[in-house]
């Protein structure tokens, strides 16, 4: 469905992606998982057009996407941001509208909006709250119903448990295989390789701009080079449990 | 008595022109954060072409207004485009806006200058110069001209911004750019159209200031004691622009009035220190208490 | 070119040079913008001119004298204005800016808006070049000492700083201080360079200018400031004989320099000799890359955030 | 061992909203303590009533036996108390090197003259100073970017760039914000040890506030667990990870990870 | 003039190679060899700084055949509508003498810079002017304030400086000591408070005045504090004294306390501008006092901007516009120019008159003979005779002359000195 090829991608001075291929089927949940500064948010915004790559092709349905973040967006590529970007200033209704922006079938709208608040109660109880007065924890779940709202064909999850406390990574982790479920592709960059790994079909390694390993999650997950620079696995292991 | 009405009339009046003009400086600088300098350039410029299209193209009022407000936009926009948005891809500190904008606004008054000249020029009578007389009272017809039209631009804005679709994407991007374009928001175009709006509202304050005043190349520095009516208000908050300019227009006529008229701008000023003492963000700012 | 024309703008070079180090320190090295410094100019100016020609002191302590009741005017407006963020300490600076030449206007003792007369004209090349040396030798030392490197920490991260122990009020006071001190002696070497005195030349504009010269030089850099004042300051001269047109192209170049080159001609580096050592490297064999401190600096082209 | 911090009744509220309420737990000097808690729940407010960002509503804080509620950030910093942020702040465009050396000023105390006359004064000063920075460079593994822009340097560097720099202070206590975020569990373990460290080495008592149960779990002695701004739990690591109410509200009945493994 | 021009768009030409050099950097920036070409930019920045100063160096003394002679004053700023009149006016008195065959045989060459409004520009125009251009007199420039400081200048270069309309008595005579290079063909500032109040007083027999006036303007001060001492000397009565700041239109809440104290006749000593929206809101208010101002107030623009407003005002002026010599010139400037001749222009005009005067007069170009040869100027102008006295450097004894206006016209009413 999604399609990168060869994509090359340069910060400043620094060459942030290097020749990364990398492939999402209808249906699946992709990871992507690597150190901080691997470029796997560059790789993310290249794809929803923030980050103008210098060279490649990013490809949706084989055909190539819009180089603008709202063109983007028309195709069904959502991106959902990491660091909980909500716009503080605007009630959590007016947010998830904000995700519904180019669409304009008030009915599908609303049956979205119902879709969202089923899958986090906790925003329907305030949506007329400022975004900005919500913990950490909402604002991650009001960034992803805003995404959702937007109907993506496919979705880029940027980093969804980072800073958040035990109990809501699982509630997040849920609802991304809800999501899933419910028909959306996904495309997932995590630091949590745990549990990235854990809800993933497929994941790709990314070190220093480059894709090192990939293969099916489960796979990964039981690859020893990978736990031991990823999950930690290395001496005895002090695991809550 | 009769006269400390009057001189809330006066102080009302003289709020009403700076409101006009805060209203416009205030969304941008809602939107962008920074402080427009070039506002009053854009006020100036709209103000000759309402001048030339009346006097000149002898159009119907409404069309001139129409039209100066148009050029205005269009100023504003063009200014947008090359002073400041070269810098808002790179994401500069605020201080390369302020001084980009004190460029352009040096331009705009000097080109005037250069091209059209420095003379005074004098409006066509659109309406009658006499004023209202209620009693003892004088209230000016420009005068009620200008405070409904400040009251109306600014119910209209904060409807838009706060009621329609494309207010919401505006307030969106005022947030965060970058997250408001991950919404399928062109934030190239709202910032665009904000500006646009900005223009339309400096051109039509410059029109009426012209009708009420007169027209000159020094004209936007006037907007000066719209900024500082902005600030006292609170900056960003577009109500608090208005109601701020109001205060500042009647404090003014008060000191002159009743205190001393030498001293004016002098206790004026302490006063809105004396404000941002307490208040640091203005009397309706936003309150963004930093989050450490 | 006339040395006696040359000398003019020489002169008046010094005056805004010393002027605009102080204003360096304050918004490039501690990064508080003010609109209102031609006000410390005014204050700094009279002064010096009281002292001189009523108290009769000799102008180089005439001229200190000047700095001095700058500086001390500043301290109280300073605690009064910055806790403010942002524009507002920039609006709260432009109204005391104007307030200043409100005061100077009405009081009659110092001329009034009529100004002052008949003041001795004493700054000349000599003095002027003597003061803006020390004056650079002076924030030279400054900026690379431990409150130096404090202002600079308040720029770039107010909350840290004070996490660590820098009490930024404090020292933004003493920037504020300081800056009013030069403003003070600049003004004060005005006065005596023009042997006239007038609220009217402390406006605004003159405040405008000066904040332009430290942006356009550069933030966080002497050498730019003494690069930015001098060329800013010489510009409108050589633009002299395009008459009205050369207001319209002073304004299209502070565009031009913003866009294209928004940190400044020197952008927080600076020439030291071992700079002028890599300047005179043959170009494009030597640098690629950049070495050290001043190759890799320089606002990020594309900053990315966070 | 005494305690060197003592929280007593500690409240704050943000107009209507009730932040932290009737929070009271101690540090013991020497110790490292975790703060824990569901985002939300107050933990970074404790940290900003601590290092005086933010004014007490009512309650104390109590470092040393000395009141430091109230007091502004730099005197309680040159008290003892300095901190880390969960969004790092490093003086961005300054080097290493000067991030570390601005951090050490206290440690000099020539004044303005002498640095424009450079007085002897001025010359001791900047040598230790500059001994300092290199020293705490050295321990903490900065040497080879310390000419490097802060702003330049890989997320993991910055965060221990800014644990460095707060140790320049020479603080009795140091609060570090969710120092793990964003980290690594290879990372995480290298951190872990550094904490360790940083308590012996600096004779500092450390206050983590942090997700990462594996680094809580595996290095705090006492750790405070606050929810809805209130306190829920105070107590070992064995005890918390026990207690119903932290798993309920906090930590979750976890299907295991390491069943995946 | 033109070589400058010239020259100086090669200087300039090299500033746009630097600043494409700017221009592309951004870019080159993200290859990362930006530290070359910062170097380099800034070797081109110094180099075509080098460049400007030689070019603008190339300057030429009056080359045989030209006399050159200084204009300065405001062509931008809040002062531009006076000197941009100023300088029109000096050029085509110019161009008139050149085509009748110029002066001493020598064409007159005029050189005009721009101040800004700013006393430093003013005296680093006159430095110019003085040492690179070589003029042989400077007319200007419009402000006291810029008059003042130019004559330690005047003094060091030896060049004579005829003002226009500065006004302040410190522009030539400081602490009873005339500046030696320094005159002026207007009245000053205690005259025409003087007549002001005299004419008040004693002709229209006016008891209670108001007077409105700019607290930031030196001229205004200045005729304020003359029209009030006079006044009061006379045994009249100041019942109000307000002021305002240069740049603010609205004058509402100073003209409603002067109508509660209800004057017979109002002074408003400043420029017309203000003249105009003070006396329509002053109209609008329903103040039926007369009004009266000084020479800041003669304008064609007046009568356009508020006609019914100050009919049947008073105004004190440096002539009578309907003298055939004014009629004369102002329709040459006009067929020349498209626009109506500002007050100033009719000063410049006189000014001109002394400096071709005194050229004649010393039958030389030689700077300080012609300074002496004012010193004894005894001619009559556009804005009546004009004796300049050794002592003080002012056209002494020159009548000021009433002006009422009646339904749009400026109409004289009489030479006026006060007693």
């Amino acid at each position: 469905m999604l399609e990168v090829k060869d994509l090359n991608v340069f910060y400043g001075g620094i060459h942030a992606l290097r020749d990364v291929c990398l492939k999402v089927e209808r249906g699946e949940i992709v990871t992507i998982i690597g150190a901080n500064g691997a470029g796997k948010s560059t790789l993310l915004n290249a794809i929803s057009g923030v980050v103008k790559p210098r060279s490649g092709k990013i490809l949706l349905d084989g055909q190539p996407v819009a180089a603008t973040p709202h063109g983007v967006v028309k195709q069904g590529i959502c991106q959902v941001p990491e660091g909980r970007l909500v716009f503080a200033n605007l009630s959590v209704y007016d947010n998830l509208m904000m995700g519904a922006y180019l669409r304009s079938d008030k009915t599908s709208i609303i049956a979205d909006l119902q879709r969202v608040y089923a899958l986090f109660p906790r925003l329907s109880e305030r949506q007329g709250q400022m975004a900005g007065t919500l913990s950490g924890g909402e604002q991650q779940m009001l960034t992803m119903g805003r995404g959702l709202m937007s109907s993506p064909r496919i979705m880029l999850l940027d980093e969804p448990s980072l800073g958040l406390a035990p109990l809501l990574v699982e509630t997040i982790y849920q609802v991304i295989a809800e999501i899933r479920r419910a028909g959306t592709t996904i495309l997932l960059v995590e630091q949590n390789a745990y549990k990235a790994l854990a809800v993933a079909d497929r994941a790709y390694v990314l070190e220093h701009g480059i894709v090192t390993q990939e293969g099916p999650a489960r796979e990964l997950l039981h690859d020893p080079r990978i736990r031991q620079a990823y999950l930690g696995v290395k001496q005895g292991q002090t695991r809550v449990g | 008595m009769a006269q400390l009405i009057q001189q809330l009339i006066n102080g009302v009046s003289i709020g009403s022109v700076y409101a006009l003009m805060a209203v416009g400086y205030s969304l941008v600088y809602s939107i962008m954060n920074f402080s427009n300098f070039a506002h009053g350039g854009v006020i100036m410029v709209g103000s000759y072409l309402g001048f030339y299209l009346l006097k000149a193209a002898k159009l119907p009022f409404p069309t001139a207004l129409a039209g100066a407000a148009l050029g205005a936009a269009l100023l504003a926009v063009i200014v947008e485009r090359i002073a400041y948005r070269p810098l808002r891809t790179r994401s500069a500190p605020f201080l390369y806006f302020i001084i980009s904008a004190m460029g352009a606004s040096m331009f705009i008054e000097n080109f005037v200058v250069a091209t059209i000249g420095p003379t005074f020029k004098t409006y066509p009578a659109v309406f009658s110069r006499m004023p209202f007389e209620i009693g003892p009272l004088y209230v000016g017809r420009i005068d009620v001209l200008i405070f409904v039209t400040a009251a109306v631009c600014l119910i209209g804005l904060v409807y838009f911004i706060d009621r329609t679709k494309l207010g919401k994407a505006v307030q969106a991007t005022s947030f965060n750019q970058r997250a408001a374009s991950l919404m399928g928001v062109n934030t190239g175009l709202v910032v665009t159209l904000v500006f646009a709006i900005g223009g339309l509202l400096a051109g039509v304050a410059g029109v009426l200031f012209g009708m009420k005043y007169t027209v000159y190349p020094q004209m936007g520095g006037i907007t000066i004691k719209s900024f500082i009516a902005a600030v006292f208000g609170g900056l960003g908050s577009l109500p608090g622009a208005v109601i701020g300019s109001l205060l500042l227009g009647v404090i003014e006529t008060m000191v002159s009035g009743y205190f001393s008229s030498n001293y004016r701008d002098l206790i004026s000023f302490t006063l809105l220190i004396a404000v941002l003492v307490f208040r640091p963000i203005g009397l309706m700012g936003k309150v963004t208490e930093e989050k450490a | 070119m006339n040395w006696f024309y040359i000398k003019g703008i020489l002169i008046l070079c010094g005056i805004n040079l010393t002027a605009v180090l102080g204003l360096s320190l304050l918004t490039g090295f501690t990064g508080l913008f003010s609109f209102g410094h031609a006000g410390f100019m005014a204050v700094g100016g009279y002064a010096a001119v009281w002292a001189g020609l009523r108290m009769g002191l000799p102008f180089p302590v005439a001229l200190l004298a000047g700095g001095l009741v700058a500086g001390i005017v500043s301290l109280p407006i300073g605690r009064l204005t910055l806790n403010l963020k942002g524009d507002y300490f920039c609006i709260a600076t432009l109204g005391f800016g104007e307030a200043i030449r409100l005061v100077l206007d009405n009081v009659q003792t110092f001329g009034g808006a009529r100004g002052w007369a008949g003041i001795p004209v004493t700054t000349t090349l000599f003095n002027v070049t003597l003061a803006a040396a020390l004056g650079t030798f002076v924030m030279v030392r400054l900026v690379h000492s431990r409150h130096g490197r404090n202002m600079i920490a308040i720029r770039e991260e107010e909350l840290a700083a004070r996490t660590v122990g820098i009490n930024a009020l404090k020292y933004k006071m003493m920037s504020l201080f300081i800056s009013a001190v030069y403003a003070g002696v600049a003004g004060g070497l005005q006065a005596y360079y023009l042997g006239f005195l007038q609220p009217k030349m402390f406006s605004m504009t003159r405040s405008t200018e000066l904040t332009i010269m430290v942006i356009f030089g550069g933030i966080g850099s002497i050498s730019g400031t003494v690069l930015g004042s001098i060329l800013l300051t010489a510009l409108p001269e050589l633009l002299r004989a395009f008459a009205l047109w050369r207001l319209v192209v002073y304004g299209a170049s502070v565009i031009f320099i913003m866009i294209s080159r928004p940190e400044g001609l020197m952008g927080g580096k600076e020439i030291s000799i071992a700079w002028f050592r890599r300047l005179l490297r043959p170009v494009g064999v030597g640098g690629a890359g950049g070495s050290g401190g001043a190759g890799g600096a320089g606002a990020g082209g594309r900053g990315v955030r966070q | 061992m005494s305690d060197i911090l003592e929280v007593r009744h500690l409240t704050k509220r943000f107009g209507g909203l009730t932040a932290v309420d009737d929070v009271s737990f101690s540090v013991a000097e020497g110790s490292i303590a975790g703060l824990i808690g569901p985002n939300g729940a107050g933990k970074t407010t404790v940290f900003n009533l601590m290092t005086g960002i933010y004014k007490v509503t009512s309650g104390e804080i109590m470092f040393e036996g000395k009141p430091v509620h109230d007091l502004d950030p730099h005197i309680v910093a040159e008290m003892g108390v300095t901190r880390t942020f969960q969004n790092i702040r490093l003086f961005r465009r300054l080097s290493v090197r000067d991030n570390i050396l601005t951090a050490c000023h206290g440690r000099a105390d020539y004044n303005v003259a002498d640095s424009i006359l450079h007085t002897p004064r001025y010359r001791q000063g900047e040598r230790r100073l500059a001994t300092e920075s290199e020293r705490l460079m050295d321990l903490m593994n900065l040497t080879e970017v310390a000419s490097s822009r802060a702003s330049e340097l890989p997320y993991g560097l910055q965060r221990r760039l800014e644990i460095a720099r707060a140790l320049a202070v020479r603080p009795r206590l140091i609060l570090l914000d969710e120092p793990a975020a964003g980290m690594n569990p290879d990372e995480t373990m290298q951190l872990m040890a550094l904490i360790g460290r940083i308590r012996d080495e600096f004779a500092c008592t450390v206050l983590v506030i942090e997700h990462r149960m594996d680094l809580i779990m595996g290095i705090c002695e006492n750790i405070v667990v606050l929810n809805f701004g209130r306190k829920l739990a105070e107590g070992s690591p064995e005890v918390v990870q026990n207690d119903p109410a932290v798993i309920e509200a906090y930590l979750g009945a976890h299907e295991e990870v390491s069943a995946h493994a | 003039m033109r070589d400058f021009l010239d020259l100086n768009w090669i200087g300039l030409y090299n500033v746009a190679k630097v600043m494409r050099v700017y221009g592309t950097r951004q870019s080159i920036w993200e290859v990362g060899v930006l530290s070359m070409n910062f170097r380099r930019s800034v070797i081109l920045t110094l180099a075509a700084t080098a460049c400007l100063l030689l070019t603008s160096s190339v300057g030429f003394a009056s080359l045989g055949g030209t006399v050159k002679l200084g204009w300065i004053g405001s062509l931008t700023g809040d002062q531009a509508v006076w000197g941009q009149c100023e300088l029109n006016t000096v050029k085509m008195l110019a161009e008139e003498i050149n085509a009748a065959g110029g002066l001493l045989g020598a064409k007159i060459q005029v050189i005009g810079y721009d101040t800004r409004g700013d006393a430093m520009e003013a005296v680093n125009a006159v430095r110019r002017l003085t040492s690179q251009d070589k003029v042989v007199t400077i007319i200007g420039p419009n402000t006291s304030g810029h008059a003042i400081p130019i004559s330690s200048v005047l003094e060091e270069m030896k060049v004579p400086d005829i003002a226009t309309v500065a006004t302040n008595p410190k522009v030539t005579v400081v602490d009873g000591k005339v500046k030696p290079f320094n005159f002026r063909v207007c009245f000053i500032d205690p005259y025409q408070g003087a007549v002001a109040a005299g004419y008040a007083y004693d002709v229209l027999k006016f008891r209670k005045a108001a007077v409105l006036y700019d607290v930031a303007d030196d001229y205004s001060q200045g005729l304020t504090e003359f029209f009030i001492s006079t006044f009061t000397q006379k045994g009249g009565q100041i019942v109000a004294k307000e002021a305002f700041k240069f740049g603010d239109s609205d004058f509402r809440p100073q003209l409603s306390k002067i109508k509660a104290a209800n004057p017979e006749v109002i002074f408003m000593p400043y420029f017309f501008k203000e003249v105009a929206l003070s006396a329509n809101q002053a109209r609008e208010l329903g103040i039926k006092a007369t009004l009266m101002g000084g020479d800041g107030w003669p304008s064609e623009v007046l009568i356009e901007m508020a006609a019914d407003a100050v009919n049947g005002s008073y105004v004190v002026n440096h002539l009578d516009f309907d003298d055939p010599d004014v009629a004369d010139f102002k329709a040459r400037y006009t067929k020349k120019y498209g626009l109506a001749v500002e007050l100033n222009g009719f000063l410049a005009h006189d000014a001109f008159l002394v400096f071709v005067d005194a050229v004649k007069r010393a039958n030389s170009f030689n700077p300080v003979a012609i300074r002496d040869a004012i010193e004894t100027t005894k001619i009559k102008g556009i804005t009546g005779n004009i004796n300049i006295d050794k002592n003080t450097h002012n056209p002494e004894g020159k009548d000021a002359a009433i002006i009422k206006i009646v339904n749009g016209n400026y109409v004289f009413q009489q030479k006026y000195s006060p007693k």
